[in-house]
């Protein structure tokens, strides 16, 4: 029997595109030199490195001085936050972020914190939204740097970012967004947005694991978060890692050449599966905002029934999802996202994302609108909290 | 993540349900920290002759009430108040050490009935 | 014309070796999960984690939860003495390292000694070796850390760090060693030599760049220098660089069993063209030290002439090398390695490493010593600093 | 990192030596920085006859070193005093950024070779 398998686990890591690999792969063994070196090896590799970094800034509407690599998205994001933080606390120690970004800016506050530091964790409302008015009332003299998500990993909300950054401008504050889930799915010009700094991640946008890249606007002063050789313009020490980088940079102009294409497949996909499972599940809530949506975006809680339970139900038949279930995370609460859009425990516990990707069609909605329904059925049955009334209607 | 024992049991739990006219019914868990486990017991010269439980829960909690209430059907209620979390680990071959507190919650769920019984018992 | 190619700059970076490539492939987009994901996608990925992780561990001869994987040797250098020094300054802000440490380890310093820590750097005699005597006399109570490099990234020497780490423990100080250039040239065995921390990247090994260990002895007290998700057990977060550790696993795993042939081999090379240049080539000196020194190293000065200059010309005839003159390295002086073995700057300037790997051969060897020698003549005839005197001897 | 012309007057640099009984000789740069420049001047009716040069640096310092003695050979002492280090790169078809000084160091050394002429004039 060959098992279907259908990854709608996007958001978490996506497969190298093969164009990405087919540039990656001469990076390994044959010009495999030293970006840093003078001989012809370190000469081909730089030359490598300058083509990636110019398809970047292109993707992001950059000047290529102005894209750095790094070793992931989380370290893009570290590094914008502490390094803002530590290189302008004479001016001010105040930061402002929200409650729901991702772990990789959320611990990087709580560790400022510890430090002096002084943050502002805004509010989302039902949908994963902020307000633009809490945040400006949230600015203070103090404040030297305001970071929002572009897009929310778990529930797909898209902010107002565009806003949020003129805001930022106006008050002089420096405007940092981490658009790691947002790249590849929305369009993305710097300039345009007028952000400050910007973290995107190759893993997410079909290219390589192990490199991210930090967008700093030209005369943005940040500590390094790294120290060490005279690599990224001494701002980022380390031996170049040149076939991520070359996969980086072949996934981001891939991602914006067919962003739109893109963005019309994900939404068709998303919005089948959406009304699927309200046409074929009863006692289920679509998590996030119903417009301001990634395209690739769909996230429900499937009351009286636990996450893990689910995910491992749907594994058995191939699918490979995720879930903001504690269970999922090892840590003792459910997803502090779900959390901060008002769901209970219970509920959020009973949270399922089917994050779509380029790899996925038709007939893996049609899949998993197939076998999902009868594991809700018997996630349910065995569940305390679900109650089958007479008749064979589910209630309460 | 899990060995077979516990996929199997996760797969096809034994004694999935409720008893209407239940001896003793144990309730451990809250939805907060998403497990609940609702034991029922029928109960006949001091043995365990019925048990079914219903879980909100994950794999390893859906598993631990499986096999928990596997071990202890047919046995007396002192010998059911002798299992401890470590037997229904031992008998789930194993489990993911950030899943042990799910096997607690089993020995939990059958005292917590066990008591139940007792209480309606006096 | 097909132009030999002889690439003897195996310590600035080494090819992929082949089975460490294909070790890697399948992790790009066949096993490309998220390790951290339930279904079967991030088992695999989390399979082929642990199992690199034990095979690191046991090349170090550490226990597996003792093995972090970092984005690269400098991330593993900064993280460890930053970690360390931060985690502890209730204790002290003394840390005392060497003049010849790599700039990972020593911009780490200079930015310590910014924020209130005191940094002593050791001296190295004419050979590059340090002092246990000097070491011993430099702890002080306020002393948390000493971290001192294996061996030497320009001259090849091997520090006695075992003796070193023996001191350290008296007095119950942690220790950190840079092995990045060690690992695969030197056994390394964390537990004989009694070291708490210990840094290595894999691109030195014939594994892939971006990617690097470090080595934390159970019950050390560090920082994170990221923060973010629950990855490498909450110290290192950031989705996991699955087909990199895969690789970096591999990788180890080659240099520790091959690894007393691989000496044997290097050495031969090494004296081989070490003896060849000393016969062919006058006004001529050997930089590190004579036996205490990694089986891959030559580095020689060239009295008269650049490192630049010299580099360029080699490369022209295919051979690819490196040297410590400032020209090389984009700063304005030369090695400050070189510096603290005592060489005057025109000397420094006129240096070249050739650092072997596996891939080199004896052929390899004699091509150098073949196209050498021209090449040095023809730029000490263009050299102000060097006279050609009558009877064609050469002298200053 | 360096072009083609640059490349060509680093392998085959033109008016290499040293003249004998030079008019004028100009050192400049130190073994410090790396780079030392040292031109010797052959001057007849206020016209650089010849001019040969060794320089110990690295190749962009040769390159430079080469073109700039080709472009004063033949040129009064006026037109090799103006030559600035900017012609020298825009010659050389460009240097990279960090190895500028070179140019700089090729001003410098015809100018001090001239001013040597001068001082051994009067
Ligand atoms: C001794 C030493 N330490 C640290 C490093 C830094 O390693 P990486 O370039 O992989 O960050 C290197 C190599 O560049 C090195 O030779
Ligand atoms: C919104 C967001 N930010 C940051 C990250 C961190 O990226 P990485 O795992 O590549 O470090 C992720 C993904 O894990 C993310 O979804």
């Amino acid at each position: 029997m060959t098992k279907r398998r259908v990854y709608v686990d996007n958001s978490a890591t996506t497969p190298v595109h093969p164009q990405v690999l087919e540039e990656m792969l001469p990076f390994f063994n044959e010009n495999f030199g030293n970006p840093s070196s003078v001989h012809s090896f370190g000469r081909q590799a730089k030359k490598a490195m300058d083509k990636a970094r110019e398809r970047v800034a292109v993707a992001l509407g950059a000047k290529t001085e102005e894209i750095f690599f790094t070793g992931s998205g989380t370290e893009a994001d570290n590094w914008a936050v502490k390094g803002v933080a530590l290189a302008n606390k004479d001016k001010g120690n105040h930061i402002i972020t929200t409650k729901i970004e991702h772990h990789a800016l959320l611990h990087t506050c709580e560790y400022l914190e510890k430090h002096g530091f002084e943050v502002t964790y805004l509010d989302v409302d039902e949908y994963g939204l902020i307000s633009l008015k809490q945040l400006e009332e949230a600015i203070k003299d103090s404040t030297i740097l305001i970071s929002i998500m572009f897009a929310n990993n778990e529930i797909g909300t898209i902010q107002p970012i565009g806003e949020a950054a003129r805001i930022a401008k106006e008050k002089e504050i420096y405007f940092h967004t981490d658009s790691v889930q947002a790249m590849g799915n929305v369009k993305i010009d710097v300039k345009e947005l007028g952000v400050d700094l910007l973290s995107i991640s190759g893993h997410k946008i079909m290219g390589p694991k192990g490199i991210g890249v930090l967008y700093i606007r030209k005369g943005v002063r940040l500590d390094n978060l790294i120290h060490g050789g005279a690599q990224e313009r001494r701002r980022r020490p380390g031996t170049e890692n040149v076939a991520a980088v070359v996969g980086m940079g072949k996934a981001a102009q891939l991602a914006t050449e067919n962003l739109e294409q893109h963005i019309r497949d994900m939404t068709s996909l998303r919005d089948k599966l959406i009304n699927g499972i309200y046409e074929r599940i009863p006692h289920v809530k679509l998590n996030g905002h119903p417009t301001e949506r990634l395209a690739n975006n769909v996230n429900f809680s499937f009351e009286f029934i636990e996450g893990e339970a689910l995910l491992l139900s749907l594994d058995m038949v191939g699918i490979a999802a995720s879930s903001g279930s504690a269970c999922t995370s090892g840590s003792l609460d459910p997803s502090h996202v779900l959390m901060a859009i008002g769901l209970s425990h219970e509920i959020a516990h009973g949270s399922l994302r089917l994050s779509l990707g380029e790899i996925n069609t038709d007939e893996d909605v049609e899949y998993i609108l197939e076998q999902l329904p009868p594991i809700v059925e018997r996630l349910r049955s065995l569940s305390p909290l679900f109650k089958q009334c007479e008749g064979g209607k589910v209630s309460v | 993540m899990y060995n077979e024992t516990v996929m199997e049991h996760f797969t096809n739990p034994r004694n999935v349900g409720e008893i209407e006219d239940a001896d003793g019914i144990g309730e451990v868990g809250s939805p907060q920290c998403g497990d609940i486990m609702k034991i029922f017991l029928k109960v006949e010269d001091n043995i365990i002759k019925d048990i079914k439980f219903k879980t909100f829960g994950c794999a390893s909690a859906i598993a631990s009430s499986s096999i928990m209430t596997d071990m202890v059907k047919g046995k007396t209620i002192e010998e059911a108040l002798a299992l401890t979390n470590k037997d229904v680990v031992d008998a789930l071959g194993g489990l993911p050490k950030p899943k042990v507190h799910c096997s607690v919650l089993a020995e939990e769920a059958i005292r917590s009935a066990i008591e139940d019984y007792k209480k309606k018992m006096k």
